[in-house]
């Protein structure tokens, strides 16, 4: 299990190389990255905020939860916070398990857990002014199924 | 005296990130509203406590939990992590 | 799009790195790798046979329907035949799109298609013999979701 | 004639991967009985039709489907890819 809450870019597939071990009982693994979106073309960057300390206390309780819950072999999670430019990644999840069902539920319950329990905050900064992300209840509401 | 935080909108409206505060407030509902009788720019930020979220000591909470023992309470909006 | 039925080792990292395109309206990337699992400690290799022409013209009618059903941006499959050894990695998915649901559901989608849809057989060898791996009745079930 | 395929313990049983076989069945269903008569292996591969599938020119079919047309037939287990 490891998970990292940091400024620094980070690069997926390296992350996942290094997350796949050799464990002749994990049949299915599953990952999942979350980037900067620019749907309208005026986004100059995202700002994350997060809350030092219980940002990592969170975030562990949610992947041991997901780790007991599905038996997981691995679990990782990266989250990044700070200023990242469109197309970066801001997140990441992965998750390793026997077979496909557990790799896949493990892994949008993180997903899940990390919309809305959490504490990060994003702001969206463009030429014109900066506004803060609004939660969507649709977040919330996904939580319901777990 | 107890540790407040403020992150996001919340940090924003009130103008500080962090700060120690006296108080006798049983609970995180009797501080906010300490707080926001304080003045204008506690009251702008706690104005609607629907849209706010409480953690005492990093632990997701409610308005109604005691304060007793904490020692950090954070004040936020809803979080938008993921 | 891309396909890819191979008999040659796969890196899913390297997969995944290829796959990443920076395009702006893509906020989700989901891989999923399946591995050889050896559960007993008896496995010597699985071999995969597969029916050449039929395998791709199924599995690119599943990709299609896939990209069409979540707007994928991007959307990839490998799936090996022949000879492997326990840990390696058999098969990949990878899905781009807009938001997390979408990629992945059209993961998973792929994935219980692939399954059962698209003409691959298992035979585990092992130092006593060999066996045909049977289909699973819940692997039949899973598609009625969809 | 007609190309037909077997394929996984199908094709073990029968004992070759690819025939063409000279026949006026009107579907798949009619080619397998008619299979089936001709010797052993095949009625050894064919004596349960729940447990096979069939496609007709790389698609997946049923049993009752016409025949007319097709140049390839496979018959093979269910299928345990993924």
């Amino acid at each position: 299990m490891r998970l990292s809450v940091q400024q620094t870019a980070f690069d997926p597939a390296a992350e996942l190389a290094a997350f796949s071990v050799a464990q002749s009982t994990v049949g299915a693994e599953v990952s999942f990255t979350g980037r900067v979106r620019d749907d309208t073309g005026t986004l100059v960057a995202l700002e994350i905020e997060h809350y030092p300390g219980m940002t990592e206390a969170a975030i562990s309780a949610i992947m041991a939860e997901a780790v007991t819950r599905w038996q997981l072999a691995e679990c990782l999670v990266i989250h990044r916070h700070g200023r990242l430019a469109t197309g970066e990644a801001i997140m990441m999840v992965a998750t390793a398990a026997r077979h496909r069902a557990e790799a896949f539920a493990a892994a949008e319950y993180l997903m899940d857990y990390l919309k809305s329990r959490a504490p990060f905050w994003k702001r969206e900064i463009t030429d014109t002014g900066s506004t803060w992300v609004e939660a969507k209840a649709t977040d919330e509401d996904a939580l319901t199924r777990w | 005296m107890i540790d407040v935080l403020y992150f996001a909108w919340v940090r924003e409206r009130i103008g500080v990130a962090r700060e120690a505060v006296d108080t006798h407030a049983a609970t995180a509902g009797e501080l906010v509203a300490e707080l926001a009788a304080r003045d204008a720019r506690y009251g702008a930020a706690f104005a609607d406590t629907s849209a706010l979220r409480v953690a005492l000591d990093h632990k997701l909470s409610n308005f109604d939990t005691p304060l007793a023992g904490v020692r950090e309470v954070a004040f936020f909006p809803p979080m938008t992590g993921g």
